[in-house]
């Protein structure tokens, strides 16, 4: 069997400050389902698969830690989940969800990097224009950032934390640009107490 | 009163406190008719009524303009002139009009400050470097003036190109000797002086509101200021010919687009020749005031408002940095915009429009400051003829029916 | 004894040199010159305290000019700062903070700021009326460029830096509810009621401070000074949770839907990781601008020597510096701000000779105060010359009349003084208004234009709404943030308790809104009336240009150049609107001003780029085999934005070499091309036969499943855009590749085209593109080397052309190409497995080869390539390829198109070969056909090489082109020029005549 | 900048995050009937672009969600009445004039 070549080199931290750590992630396994978002046998596969009803709020996600699925368009989902397993998903799904729907394995079409920290704000003010900041935990948006589409999940736990999945050809190039905004350490110190002069 | 500009004259004036100089062009008042309308007081519109005058004898002749003549798009564009076109059709135009501007600060008695001071197109792809053989050949078999430099040449002509640590590579460019730019508001004044002394009216703040019709024939124009019969009506009014001839029934494919311009600061000369760069988006003058005269892509959307998106101005900054770090701590005193009128194969339109009486010239998109003079020269031959000049016979608008496309934007891919 | 400016002693008790330390000296150089200042200092202060009344030259004059003012509005002390690549030219001395080492440099003069060669044009000056060089330089007609030479060594300011800089630039994104622009006594109290009314607030500040003037004052509100009132609400304000206060961050840019560029500057001693500056992109659901007001010159004949400066920019000075202008002064003034001046220079040690007031009858509470004060002061007079005893630079004296009878020798009267400062009354400095299109109509009662029809979302406050005194300054600051918080929020009642102080402040008569003085003017002393200081325009050049016909105020803009420098004319265009009217005799509000557009101080061009540039320019994509197939460094190029390799060199091989080589080792082994960046997309769904059909002008919906078929993609004009295989995977499921610059976009136009046009059709597109490394196996030997893959011939033996399976134990997907005119092979497999198995496949003796290769071979094939046989001008006919187009479907993209006159025309350009005679003369694509090979030009050109290159194959150099009725003018010569010399070559087939390869 | 919201996802972000793909509701008029269609009409489908000042409607796909919308948008002032999804009923402009 051949082996893979991770997009980041797995695992790593590619730059930690004070407040923020940026660290490339395994390449996930990613699917993409296409269908109506009423179609009974699509959304059925997708429940039995995840335990939840299909996510059909804009950008919000259903699912477990290991395996998410949330919504990247109209009729576009995006399941996220261990790369191994993604194959075996594929095909199973493929099978259940329908003549109407359809279903590609899109792994190793994204790399993934995690942004973790109360900093996160503040990288991703440099490099996002979005407003972030009506993000819900779990909910997604496609956006860019340094200019390289991205999708962006905000993760639920209670620092703020944010999945970032990036086509795998930009995946150097965005690592490059997160890390070179997070080593500025002129602060943008939104919204702080600073009191210039008068 | 002193008519004739030259040293001797301003030393006469300078003398007397210059209270004997004429007005550059009489401030006339609106007839009732004409032989020849010109709606719109752009640089097509006042080099027309010149040459019509000058050359063809006809001077009963009214320039019409909305606002203040030269404001349009004349009066803010990046002023390059080149003529290294690619198809034929386009050789012929813009070459007449590139030897014109050779001569025009004579012929006009008015310094239009035409600089053919080289202008160089940088190759940085090799798709580019492919379109750019391609048009010098083309120029070198049509007769002009235009070929491909290598880089260590480009490099001898613009020091502070940057070579190294680039996006793109330097892979050659194309260069125009003769290339160069003008003075976009003397082209406007010095046309509508030459035009006013023939015997042409002037009148601004007079906008055209519709075509007068009389059966199948366009007979005249109704204006702000009361309507004036005319035997030919041409409209030179950039996007706003669309709306015009709409009013007689006839439909243009234009389309409005903004592009926008900025200028530095002025410095010092660093710059002596025209740079343009396709890859990068961006592209250079220096004005011989100083300042760098700077452009890039135009927006997507319609757009009457003359301003412009802001990312558009950051791309051709991002492009001027890329070209050349130097440029970096300069600053950007004034950006603009204009609104482009754009054909779907980014060749103007000229010749009659339909209707009997009604002629258009339009179209002109990003690049039609440097074909004003001969532009103006053709459309003068083809009002006075009847009929289309053989220069402008190919740009009329039936070939959008036959799918006749002039293509200098697919097949190029070079604007201004 | 001539007085110069100069700093006080520190004097206990006194209200001057608030922001300076003077224990903390710092040295710095001018022109070379070292010299001191103190901490706190701005180069303009520290120039003055240093006795220095020449900071610059004008731009078209060359004339000496002083200080003018206090902030980015300065029009004269124009400098350049720093050295290399650090160098910044045209920065206002006013708006540089002084710092220890500083190197500064005066500019446009030559040798010296006090000795300037040009300095003569001035003696000149009748000869450079308004667009002099319209009418001169003409003849003879062969010395214009040397003319030209000239002129443009005169033009221009500072010099650009030699060396790249090497600072950083970063772009930061916002979102707020409300951006105040200026953070004066208006933006703080406008800050400070949003912010009650629980909106989010960024106040950017141009300057290092906040408070804006207010330190030019005295008073006090709720009992406290006002400057102390202020530093309050500036620390409830910092530690408010909903406001970011930002200094020396000028909002530069208003566009539409509250979107804002803030220019702020970061420092001015950068690292690697500090920005030098850095751009905030703003957008704000209401913009309060709060910009305060620029005062105006007063203009009178020779008020631009240096020594004449702003009356407030002096009282600034001395406040803030401790800097006196000079030691005897004299000041002119048309309303109440003269007499603060004068009473701050008295109370300095300065000697004011005398308050000159224009007003006839001045009865305020400030002239009470300074005539108690005992300052000397005439009323209705007005000053008429400023003369320099021995013609030197700066001032002497200065004449001033009595207003009624101004011509009358007897009533003028020279008073000495080695300063004069000004006061013309306040032009509010609202540009940012019109940056969004809005005009401002122009408002006699203080003489200049005043914001009035606003925009969606923008309201002005304080002195760039017109209001000045502070009492009402400070209301309608509260006003516009109320209003901000009321828009907002509209259900929410108005604030319960509405924001109210006590004050204790005098108010001030309105100035007098003079334009130009003296009124009746002669016309050599309108000559040397300066309205615009930067670019050297009188009342007498006005004059010029409106007897010229130059009427309009754009005409006049361009004709004069009136504010179009450095400073945009921000101390020019209220008096010239003023003198403008006057002149024409127009009702002044009828007066428009020229367009404002941004930015309101000039914006470095690093800014604007940002992080773009270097690796950050455009990202450049990466293969997933990129490590393995660039470890060599092979030469790369640019296809879209991947780098590709165009050949792999080995030992010192040339570019033309290695490709010879990768052809041969093709044509007679096998070889692998990384094929990962071509375009692979599927389309699947119950329709997706039917949508293709629409798409593709070749029949696909025949296909059956695993079969596969080269497709052309046009445009709806008939035009090609793209080509590329089709394959069907299953029934409902099928797969296209296109080439590699074109796969987002083709991806694009698919879908916009089935959400747009048939969102009826149940089919769904998913780009793979990414998901895929893919590899190109190309020869005889393809095959085989295929086979030895694990599982790869079990897979190959089902015969389809498309096959999905197992190989070497992950999915894979197998097409058959001929692309290359050699058996191929397509192996697909996910990304990460892509370099295991490059590297399989070249362990087992393929040879790697590049793009360029990859162009020799399908040139010696035939095969076409999109955009170098097309150009969005081909047809499928043109190239020969008329049997891709359907015959049979009703619809698909272009089908109409195609059959439009000119598409249908006999002799239109055909894609033939073309094999000169000359075997190793290769014409580079773009060279033209020339049917007749004339000496001389013009010469008929029917055609153009599309691609070229010398066959290893043939042995001989090959091309293909597109020539006018090409198909039927086989075997004929046609002639390429190279070196300047007609080649004969002649018209093939597109197979080279080569049979199969 | 325009400051645009998706009809389909909800989002607000800046014009960068969309395209501007031409004119919205234009009559392809060969998908009304292949088997005849004028020249003229095929002329003005092809190569008019009703692009006056005043109220437009255009095409724009969202970055994010890849949803094509459009757009009412005034051209002389960018000012934008509605966002609108291909398949909802036209909203029409504002009343007062701008
Ligand atoms: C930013 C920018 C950069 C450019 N750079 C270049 C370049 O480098 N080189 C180049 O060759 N070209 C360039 N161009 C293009 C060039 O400016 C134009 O093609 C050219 O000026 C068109 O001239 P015109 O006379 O047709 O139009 P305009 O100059 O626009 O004149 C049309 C006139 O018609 C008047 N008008 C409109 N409606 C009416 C009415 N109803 N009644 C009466 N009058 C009316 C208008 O007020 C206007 O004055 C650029 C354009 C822009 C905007
Ligand atoms: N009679 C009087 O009492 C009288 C007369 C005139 C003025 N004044 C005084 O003038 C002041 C007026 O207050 P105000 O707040 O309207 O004006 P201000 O001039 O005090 O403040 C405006 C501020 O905006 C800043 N600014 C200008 N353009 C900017 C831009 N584009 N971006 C960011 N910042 C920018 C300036 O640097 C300044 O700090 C008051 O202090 C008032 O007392 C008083
Ligand atoms: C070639 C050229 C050079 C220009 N140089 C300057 C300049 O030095 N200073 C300036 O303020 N504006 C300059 N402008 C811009 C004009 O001031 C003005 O913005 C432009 O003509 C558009 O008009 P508008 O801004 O009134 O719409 C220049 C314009 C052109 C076309
Ligand atoms: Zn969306």
């Amino acid at each position: 069997m051949l082996s893979w070549t991770e997009t980041l080199d797995g695992p790593r931290s590619l730059i930690t400050g004070q407040n923020i750590a940026l660290v490339t992630i395994e390449d996930p396994g990613l699917i993409e389902v296409r269908g109506k978002p009423r179609d009974r046998a699509l959304g059925k596969a997708l429940r039995t698969l995840t335990g939840s009803p299909l996510p059909t709020t804009p950008w919000s996600s259903a699912g477990t830690e290991t395996l998410r699925l949330l919504w990247r368009g109209p009729d576009r989902w995006w399941l996220l989940l261990p790369r191994a397993e993604a194959a075996g998903v594929a095909d199973d799904l493929a099978a259940t969800c329908g003549r109407k729907a359809a279903v590609a394995d899109l792994t190793g079409a994204h790399a993934a990097l995690r942004l973790v920290g109360s900093g996160a704000a503040e990288a991703l003010a440099r490099t996002c224009p979005l407003d972030l900041r009506s993000v819900e935990p779990l909910q997604a948006r496609g956006t860019t950032i340094a200019e390289i589409s991205v999708t962006l999940l905000r993760e639920s736990e209670s620092v703020p934390a944010w999945l970032i999945l990036v086509p795998r050809s930009f995946a150097e190039g965005l690592a490059r640009e997160l890390a070179r905004a997070i080593r500025t350490t002129a602060a943008l110190d939104l919204f702080g107490s600073r009191t210039p002069p008068v | 009163m002193t008519r004739r500009y030259s040293f001797l004259s301003l030393a006469r004036e300078a003398l007397r406190g210059h209270r004997g100089w004429q007005p550059a062009w009489r401030k006339a008042d609106l007839r009732d008719r004409y032989e020849v309308v010109i709606v719109g007081g752009g640089g097509h519109g006042l080099a027309t009524a010149y040459y019509l005058a000058s050359e063809f004898g006809i001077t009963d002749v009214c320039v019409i303009e909305r606002n203040w003549i030269g404001g349009g798009n004349t009066g803010r564009n990046t002023t390059i002139i080149r003529s290294n076109y690619l198809q034929p059709e386009s050789m012929a135009l813009y070459g007449l009009s590139h030897k014109l501007y050779e001569g025009l600060t004579g012929e006009l008695d008015f310094n239009v400050m035409f600089s053919g001071r080289g202008l160089i197109n940088l190759a940085q792809t090799r798709h580019e470097l492919d379109s750019l053989t391609r048009i010098a050949d083309a120029n070198r078999h049509f007769g002009i003036e235009s070929w491909l430099i290598p880089p260590q040449e480009v490099k001898r002509r613009v020091p502070i190109l940057a070579m190294e640590n680039t996006r793109y590579p330097l892979l050659g460019a194309l260069y125009q000797p003769k290339g160069g730019v003008a003075r976009h508001d003397a082209v406007a004044w010095g046309y509508a002086r030459g035009a006013s002394r023939l015997g042409v009216d002037i009148v601004e703040n007079c906008p055209v509101e519709r075509l007068l019709v009389d059966g199948e024939k366009v007979v005249g124009v109704a204006t702000a200021r009361g309507n004036v019969l005319a035997d030919k009506v041409a409209i030179v009014s950039a996007v706003a010919t669309s709306e015009i001839a709409a009013t007689a029934g006839v439909r243009l494919p234009l389309r409005s687009q903004t592009l926008q311009a900025f200028v530095s600061e002025p410095i010092k000369p660093v710059l002596d020749v025209v740079v343009m760069a396709g890859a990068v988006h961006g592209y250079v003058s220096q004005s011989d005031k100083g300042e760098l005269v700077i452009g890039g892509g135009t927006d997507t959307q319609t757009d009457h408002s003359r301003r412009g998106a802001p990312q558009r101005i950051e791309e051709s900054a991002a492009a001027m940095v890329e070209l050349f770090p130097t440029f970096s701590r300069l600053k950007m005193m004034r950006q603009w915009a204009g609104t482009v009128d754009m054909t779907s194969d980014r060749s103007p339109i000229i010749g009659p429009a339909g209707p009997d009486g009604l002629w258009v010239n339009c179209g002109w998109g990003t690049g039609g400051f440097k074909a004003i003079p001969g532009s103006g020269y053709v459309f003068a031959a083809s009002l006075a003829d009847g009929r289309p000049h053989a220069i402008a016979a190919p740009f009329g608008p039936e070939r959008f029916r036959d799918g006749r496309v002039i293509d200098e934007d697919a097949a190029a891919a070079v604007a201004h | 004894m001539k007085g110069r400016p100069h700093r006080l002693k520190p004097q206990a008790g006194t209200p001057f040199g608030r922001l300076i330390d003077r224990a903390r000296p710092l040295d710095f150089r001018f022109d070379g010159k070292r010299l001191s200042g103190v901490t706190g200092d701005t180069l303009a202060s520290a120039l003055l305290a240093n006795g220095l009344r020449i900071a610059g030259r004008s731009f078209k004059l060359h004339r000496p000019r002083g200080v003018l003012g206090i902030g980015s509005e300065e029009p004269n002390a124009l400098v350049t700062v720093g050295e290399g690549g650090e160098k910044t030219p045209n920065l206002r001395a006013t708006m540089v903070p002084l710092a220890d080492g500083l190197v500064a440099e005066s500019q446009n003069r030559w040798p010296t700021l006090r000795r300037d060669f040009a300095g003569v044009a001035n003696r000149f000056k009748p000869l450079l009326p308004p667009g002099f060089y319209y009418k001169t330089f003409k003849w003879p007609a062969a010395l214009w460029p040397f003319y030209e030479k000239l002129i443009r060594k005169a033009g221009g300011s500072g010099r650009a830096p030699e060396a790249a800089d090497p600072d950083r630039y970063e772009h930061v994104h916002l979102s707020v509810d409300v951006l105040v622009a200026g953070g004066g006594l208006a933006g703080l109290c406008a800050a400070e009621a949003a912010a009650a009314a629980g909106l989010s607030v960024l106040l950017a500040e141009e300057t290092a401070r906040l408070g804006g003037i207010a330190d030019g004052y005295d008073g006090s509100v709720d009992g406290l000074f006002l400057l102390d009132w202020i530093r309050a609400k500036v620390a409830a304000l910092a530690a408010h949770p909903n406001v970011h206060l930002l200094t020396r961050a000028p909002v530069v840019a208003l566009h539409e839907q509250g979107f804002a560029w803030v220019v702020e500057t970061v420092t001015d001693k950068t690292t690697a990781d500090v920005p030098r500056e850095r751009l905030w992109k703003v957008r704000a659901r209401e913009t309060i601008v709060a910009t305060g007001a620029h005062e105006k010159p007063l203009v009178f004949p020779d008020n631009d020597r240096p020594g004449v400066m702003l009356a407030t920019a002096a009282r600034l000075n001395l406040r803030r510096y401790a800097v006196a202008p000079g030691q005897v002064a004299v000041v002119v003034t048309s309303g109440d701000e003269g007499y603060r001046t004068a009473l701050d220079l008295k109370a300095a040690g300065v000697e004011v000779e005398r308050v000159v007031d224009l007003r006839l009858r001045p009865d305020s509470p400030m002239v009470h105060i300074g005539m108690a004060m005992g300052l000397s002061v005439s009323h209705g007079s007005a000053p008429v010359a400023v003369r320099s005893i021995w013609g030197g630079a700066t001032v002497d004296s200065v004449t001033v009349a009595n207003r009624l009878v101004i011509e009358g020798a007897a009533l003028t009267r020279e008073i000495f003084c080695d300063t004069v400062l000004m006061s013309g009354g306040w032009s509010p400095a609202a540009q940012l208004v019109g940056h969004l299109g809005a005009r401002l109509p122009f408002d006699p009662a203080i003489g200049a234009f005043r914001p009035a029809d606003l925009p969606l979302g923008l309201q002005v406050a304080g002195a760039a709404n017109g209001v000045f005194d502070a009492v009402d300054v400070i209301e309608d600051g509260w006003r516009a943030g109320e209003e901000a918080g009321r828009r907002l929020n509209p259900k929410k009642k108005r604030p319960q308790n509405r924001m109210s102080a006590e004050f204790d402040v005098t108010r001030d008569d309105p100035s007098e809104p003079v334009g130009m003085l003296p009124d009746p003017a002669k016309r050599y002393e309108q000559a040397r009336a300066f309205v615009d200081f930067h670019n050297d325009v009188t009342v007498g050049d006005l004059r010029i240009a409106l007897s010229e016909g130059y009427t309009d105020a754009e005409h006049v803009k361009r004709y004069t150049t009136l504010g179009i420098g450095p400073d945009q004319g921000k101390t020019a265009h209220g008096n010239s609107a003023a003198i403008l009217a006057h002149l024409t005799g127009i009702v002044p509000t009828e007066q428009p001003h020229t367009t404002f557009r941004p930015p309101w101080t000039p914006v470095s061009f690093g800014v604007m780029a940002g992080a773009r540039r270097g690796d950050g320019f455009k990202a450049a994509r990466r293969s997933p085999l990129e490590q393995i197939i660039r470890a060599g460094s092979p030469p790369v190029e640019a296809v879209g934005q991947w780098w590709r390799p165009s050949c792999y060199p080995v030992d010192g091989e040339s570019e033309e070499d290695a490709i010879r080589r990768e052809v041969r080792a093709v044509r007679s082994t096998a070889g692998i091309l990384d094929a990962s960046t071509l375009g692979k997309i599927t389309v699947a769904g119950p329709d997706a036969a039917r949508f293709l059909d629409l798409m593709v002008a070749t029949d696909v919906g025949d296909l059956a499943p695993g079969q596969t078929r080269y497709a052309l993609f046009l445009d709806d004009n008939g035009f090609i855009r793209d080509d590329g295989m089709v394959a069907r995977l299953s029934p409902t499921r099928f797969l296209l590749t296109t080439t590699s610059g074109n796969a987002a976009r083709a991806y694009d136009h698919l879908e916009k085209w089935r959400q747009t046009e048939w969102p009826d059709l149940d089919a769904h597109i998913t780009d793979e593109t990414e998901r895929w490394a893919q590899v190109l196996v190309s020869g005889p030997e393809a095959r085989a080397l295929v086979e030895r893959l694990d599982g790869a011939s079990t897979l190959l033996s089902a015969g389809s052309a498309l096959l999905e399976g197992m190989v070497e134990g992950v999915a894979a997907r197998i097409m058959r190409a001929r692309y290359t005119g050699a058996p191929s092979f397509e192996i697909a497999v996910a990304a990460g497995y892509g370099p295991a198995l490059w590297t399989r496949l070249a362990e087992h003796g393929a040879t790697p080869f590049g793009l360029q290769t990859l162009e020799r071979l399908r040139l010696e094939a035939g095969n076409i390539a999109i955009d170098h046989e097309t150009d969005g001008t081909v047809t499928p006919f043109d190239l020969g390829l008329g049997r891709l187009v359907s015959a049979t479907k009703t619809d698909f993209l272009g089908r109409h198109g195609l059959m439009r006159a000119d598409l249908t025309r006999a002799n239109r350009k055909h894609l033939v070969g073309l094999v000169p005679d000359d075997a190793g003369l290769v014409p580079p694509p773009g060279t033209q056909i020339v049917d007749g090979p004339s000496a001389h030009p013009p010469r008929r050109t029917s055609g153009h090489v599309t691609s070229s290159g010398f066959s290893p194959t043939r042995g001989r150099a090959i091309a293909l082109a597109l020539v006018a009725n090409g198909r039927a003018r086989m075997g004929q010569t046609v002639h390429v020029f190279h070196a300047g010399e007609a080649r004969p070559a002649r018209i093939t087939g597109t197979d080279f005549a080569m049979g199969a390869l | 900048m325009l400051l645009i919201s998706c009809p389909v996802c909800s989002i607000t972000a800046d014009e960068t995050a969309y395209t501007c793909g031409g004119d919205a509701h234009v009559t392809r008029p060969q998908s009304l009937d292949p088997s005849y269609v004028s020249p003229e009409r095929l002329t003005d489908y092809l190569n008019l672009a009703p692009s006056a000042r005043g109220w437009c409607r255009e095409l724009w796909r969202c970055h994010g969600c890849g949803s094509w919308f459009a757009m009412l948008r005034h051209s002389g002032n960018n000012r934008i009445a509605a966002t609108y999804r291909l398949d909802e009923a036209l909203p029409q402009p504002p009343e007062e004039a701008v």
